[in-house]
């Protein structure tokens, strides 16, 4: 469904993707782990269009997007949940989770949010209080539902448990498994790798904008460089 | 035991509601080097902004050598000794690398306003004696090559060590450093490792914001670890490490494994 | 005594609702650029006297208002097309000239287009002054204030209603998070320019028949407007609305009571007052820098 | 000695500039051009050491100038002071006055801190309008010839000289200032004013340093100007006079000395080759204004320097 191919990208002066393979293939949910600074950030806004590849191509169900503007690579289906979450915080909740699908025809607005609401219910009874007033939790499960406001056919997820509480990424992580089993095709950034690598199919590592390991969750998941790599054990 | 260089009490720092550092106590011994570490979000970088001034604190206290320093201004902190680089480096790209080192070395030079616009024959001296020391502690970190450089044309990890080099010019009593290692690779942060052993060796007291385990592990003679702004627990490397609840902080929890 | 002050008052209020409504345009385009358009008082002059040329050439008036407010709009987009959008990614101040340049650019233009005299608009409905409790105000007021008082609700509605209102606001506060909604922010950009140019026009053809226009009536204007809309604090719809209103009131007042020949400089020394002790004016907000 | 340097290189092609240039001033019309360039050049460079190289917008010099013009031709024929004397407590009055403004301005940062420079700039322009007793209003007043004692300094030729002497001053006083700790700390604060607190920089004092010298660079010139043309008008003290003094500086490239000689030199000789235009003057010295910034977006000087740069390589 995604085929990435020896993707470059530079940050300001900085070349933050130095070549980059990877692949992601229909109703699969495939993990990016790394250190920060290694490039995983760059390399989700690299696929939404929103940072500019300076070289190698992104292929989205055969056609090559690698230089397509990000609003039309959202109506193709590519949705990202950025990180930190950046919700429009002035803006209600609702008024969050609408622009979610800004992209999709306007009749279509109540069923979907009648969805969204019905898989995270804490933001139907916040639906009119200001964004920027939610916990952290609930901002990420605004920026989730948000997401899928637009209907997304390769949902990107950038760091969904950063700074937040072991219950609260529990929460957000059995959302995850939710969504997958509902086969919706997920790519998953997170530095907290155990919890990232124990729901993917598979995974790949990211060292200083390379891969530098890949293979099924699991075994990266036993990985001695993987458990070097995190806690110098 | 002395009495500690810097001694933070309660700090707290909270942004719109949420606390980013919470109620904060620890103490920093000189000469020694000291991490704090924890999982992204946990505060790191507000509580180095707060050390240095940068952000002024929502309650507590910083004393630095016995005296008061909470809510000083970071020229003020900086005219006390103290140093430091940032994640997301604050070079000055307008400037040569040199020139940047020298800016570094600001509290140290003697000649004002006047001196400076007639040019009288002090500044050539005082310029001379900046340049040269500048260029000794750029090779000293281990960026020499570049001294005729424009800091807009250095690759990244010689960026990081210019910002080293900056901090040092002051001869500063502590040295702060936030992510010295984010973005390098192995051989690069190899050479971070031996940077902070040989500063630490020479008297200046380190404390490190760091990512990477490995790094912190090796050159931590204490280490603090933050979750959700608030102190998880701190002691050596070996305590830090065989601590259960730094475990999951980092590699998530077991729960999550199982499932 | 009470006569006089409501008649300052009245006076104030409605050239603090033209104040108010180009400030509302630095604040839309400020918003969605984070440019200082100091072109914002050339829309203005295009409005009236594009108004004039179209009235006087046997237009009526409500054909040729709304002309003029999309030939405006027009030359709004058109500056963001051509002269902001290429200079994306320079520095404020280059950014500044620029639009600087436009305004010099767009006066020469109007001397061409039309003439270096002055024009009077006729009032929409007569100018025999309305008695209220003592004082007078003119028609031309009344529609002054209540169609600013229309566009303030409009405006309202399509920023708390509409979800194009809301992607432009979305975009202000957040230009990565509206892209990865899939809002188009070039769009966002146009229209914004669009829309403010606009309402700058609206608001030079509500003032022509008070206070006549000309090739060279924007300066003022636009200086005014920009410092309205920072008095409010920039980006604050209801900011740039309030503090135009305020210096409208505070220039009438200081013109009827401390001195007329200083009324123009009564606006920059309120807002040097303000910004001494509120360095992000009224409704600014205080933005912690990260570093 | 190294020629290379702008300090050495540049000046001495500067005053190679000043001393060849009278071949091609072929009437006095053309002198006042030369003299009317140096002036503005004065005054951009002070204003480029604020802009260009601290990163602090000022959209108010104008009056800055206007109250140095004024200053000197108020002490001087309402109060009968010598104009020596008159110059000399003028320039230091505008400092005590940039120091003092200074403080709480300089505070403010981006558009906040344009919209108080506007501001200062023209409250002064409406004061120096309003007090016609004292000024002439918008008449205009006329000022007396500059003498020293046993001297009278007046004519296109002789200020020519004075005027390029100046400049050379200035230029001078800049590249040193820049190329010294000071210097060096106003460099810091545009490229990250972060970075240079913590380096022990003490930000709003080295910005409320550069302000004030280029607040006298300023009003030292229109001390200059006053005298030089013996009758002033508020004009120079507009705020299309700031405005055209920042473009000057931007045009020509911020960050650069002589790049902001070179601006004051293209636009003070563009509007006088554009009258040949009439009507369409406007239209197209805005088209310029803008052409120029979005392909050169760091000034001619700069640009030209980057280019010639790249070749060599």
């Amino acid at each position: 469904m995604l085929e990435v191919g020896t993707l470059t990208s530079h940050y300001g002066r900085i070349q933050a993707l130095k070549g980059l393979d990877l692949t992601v293939r229909e109703g699969e949910l495939v993990a990016l782990v790394g250190a920060n600074g290694a490039g995983k950030t760059t390399l989700l806004r690299t696929l939404s269009g929103v940072q500019p590849a300076s070289g190698g191509s992104i292929v989205f169900d055969g056609a090559d997007i690698t230089h397509e503007r990000a609003d039309r690579r959202v109506k193709r289906g590519i949705v990202q949940v950025p990180e930190g979450r950046q919700v429009f915080g002035p803006l209600s909740v609702e008024d969050n989770l609408r622009l979610g699908g800004y992209t999709r025809p306007r009749d279509e607005g109540d069923a979907e949010l009648e969805r969204v609401y019905s898989m995270f219910p804490a933001l139907k009874e916040r639906r009119r209080q200001a964004a920027g007033t939610l916990s952290g939790g609930q901002q990420q499960m605004l920026a989730m539902g948000r997401a899928l406001m637009a209907r997304p056919r390769l949902l990107l997820l950038d760091e969904p448990s950063m700074g937040l509480a072991p219950r609260l990424v529990e929460e957000i992580y059995a959302k995850v498994r939710a969504l997958k089993q509902a086969r919706t095709t997920i790519f998953l950034v997170d530095q907290n790798a155990r919890a990232a690598l124990s729901v993917a199919d598979r995974g790949y590592v990211l060292e200083t904008g390379r891969i530098v390991l890949a293979g099924a969750g699991r075994e990266l998941l036993g990985n001695e460089q993987v458990k070097a790599a995190y806690l110098g054990l | 035991m002395n009495a500690p260089q810097l001694e933070v009490t309660a700090l707290s720092k909270a942004f719109g509601g949420i606390h980013a550092v919470d109620q904060l106590s620890f103490e920093i011994e000189a000469g020694k080097v000291h991490s704090i570490i924890g999982p992204n979000g946990a505060g790191k970088t507000t509580l180095l902004n707060l050390l240095t001034g940068v952000y002024a604190p929502s309650s507590g206290s910083v004393r630095l050598e016995g005296s008061d320093v909470t809510g000083l201004e970071p020229h003020e902190l900086a005219a006390r000794g103290m140093a430091r680089t940032f994640q997301n480096l604050q070079i000055f790209f307008n400037m040569s690398a040199l020139e940047n080192v020298m800016v570094g070395r600001h509290l140290r030079e003697r000649s004002g306003w006047f001196t400076a616009m007639l040019r009288f024959p002090r500044l050539t001296a005082g310029e001379r004696e900046s340049r040269e020391e500048a260029a000794e502690l750029m090779r000293f970190v281990g960026v020499g090559e570049y001294i005729d450089a424009d800091a807009d044309a250095m690759p990244y990890g010689a960026l990081k060590r210019l910002e080293i080099a900056r901090a040092l010019g002051s001869k500063p009593k502590m040295l702060l450093l936030d992510e010295p290692a984010a973005g390098l690779n192995p051989t690069e942060t190899h050479d971070i490792d031996t940077l902070i052993t040989r500063l630490a060796r020479s008297g200046v007291t380190v404390v490190l914001v760091e990512h990477n385990m490995r790094l912190v592990m090796g050159v931590s003679d204490h280490i603090v670890v933050l979750d959700y702004g608030r102190k998880l627990c701190e002691g050596s490397a070996d305590h830090v490490r065989s601590d259960p609840r730094v475990i999951e902080a980092y590699l998530g929890s077991e729960g999550l494994a199982a499932c | 005594m009470l006569a006089q002050l409501l008649q300052f008052l009245l006076a104030g209020l409605t050239v603090g609702a033209i104040y108010a409504l180009v400030a509302l345009g630095f604040a839309i385009i400020h918003n969605a650029s984070h440019v200082i358009n100091f072109a914002q008082g050339e829309f203005v002059m295009i409005g009236g006297m594009a108004t004039v040329s179209l009235a006087n050439s046997g237009l009526p008036l409500p054909l040729a208002i709304p002309i003029a407010v999309l030939a405006a709009a027009a030359v709004g987009v058109v500056l963001e097309k051509f002269a902001v959008e290429p200079a994306r990614g320079a520095s404020v101040v280059t950014l500044i000239i620029i639009t600087i340049g436009a305004s010099i650019l767009l006066r020469g233009l109007a001397t061409l287009v039309w003439d270096k005299k002055l024009h009077a608009l006729p009032p929409f409905s007569g100018d025999q002054p309305i008695e209220l409790a003592g004082a007078t105000i003119l028609p031309q007021s009344l529609w002054v204030l209540g169609v600013t008082l229309g566009i303030v609700l409009l405006l309202g509605w399509f920023f708390g209603r509409t979800l194009t209102g809301k992607a432009m606001l979305a975009t202000a506060h957040n230009p990565l998070a509206a892209q990865l909604c899939g809002v188009n922010v070039r769009f966002v950009l146009m229209l914004s320019f669009g829309l403010s140019a606009a309402l700058g026009a609206i608001a030079g053809i509500l003032i022509a028949p008070i206070t006549l226009t000309s090739w060279d009536v924007g300066v003022m204007l636009g200086l005014k407007g920009f410092a309205a809309a920072i008095l409010g604090g920039l980006g604050s719809g209801t900011g740039a609305v309030v503090g135009g209103i305020l210096l409208g009131i505070a220039e009438s007042l200081g013109a009827g009571y401390i001195s007329s020949a200083y009324k123009d400089a009564m606006a920059f020394v309120i807002i040097l007052a303000v910004l001494f002790f509120m360095p992000s004016g009224l409704f600014g907000s205080k933005s912690a820098e990260r570093v | 000695m190294n020629w290379r340097t702008p300090r050495t290189g540049g000046l001495a092609l500067l005053a190679a500039v000043i001393a060849l240039l009278p071949l091609a001033l072929v009437n006095n019309y053309w002198y006042e051009v030369a003299i009317l360039i140096g002036i503005n050049a004065i005054v951009c460079v002070g204003l480029n050491l604020l802009i260009g190289y601290a990163g602090q917008i000022s959209l108010g010099h104008a009056g800055f100038f206007g109250l140095g013009a004024y200053g000197s031709a108020i002490l001087s024929v309402r109060y009968g002071w010598p104009p020596a004397a008159a110059l000399a407590a003028t320039t230091a009055g505008v400092a005590l006055l940039a120091l003092v403004v200074g403080r709480p301005i300089l505070k403010l940062k981006g558009h906040y801190l344009a919209m108080a420079t506007l501001g200062m700039g023209i409250i002064i322009s409406i004061v120096i309008v309003t007090e016609d007793r004292l000024t002439g209003g918008p008449d205009g007043m006329s000022v007396p010839a500059f003498t020293l004692p046993g001297l009278t300094l007046a004519g296109e030729r002789v200020w020519y000289w004075i005027t390029g002497a100046a400049l050379l001053a200035a230029v001078w006083i800049a590249l040193n200032l820049i190329d010294s700790p000071a210097g060096r700390a106003l460099r810091a604060l545009h490229g990250s004013e972060v970075g240079a607190q913590v380096s022990g920089i003490d930000a709003t004092r080295a910005k409320v340093g550069v302000f004030v010298i280029s607040a006298v660079f300023a009003s030292f010139a229109g001390s200059m100007t006053a005298h030089y043309s013996g009758f002033i008008t508020p004009g120079k003290v507009s705020f299309f006079h700031s405005i055209e003094l920042v473009t000057m500086v931007v045009f020509g490239g911020m960050a650069s000395t002589f790049g902001a000689v070179i601006g004051a030199a293209m636009l003070t000789l563009l509007p006088q080759l554009l009258t040949i235009l009439k009507e369409y003057e406007m239209v197209v010295f805005g088209g310029v204004m803008i052409a120029t910034m979005i392909f050169f977006p760091r000034g001619l000087l700069p640009s030209l320097m980057l280019a010639l740069g790249r070749k060599r390589k």
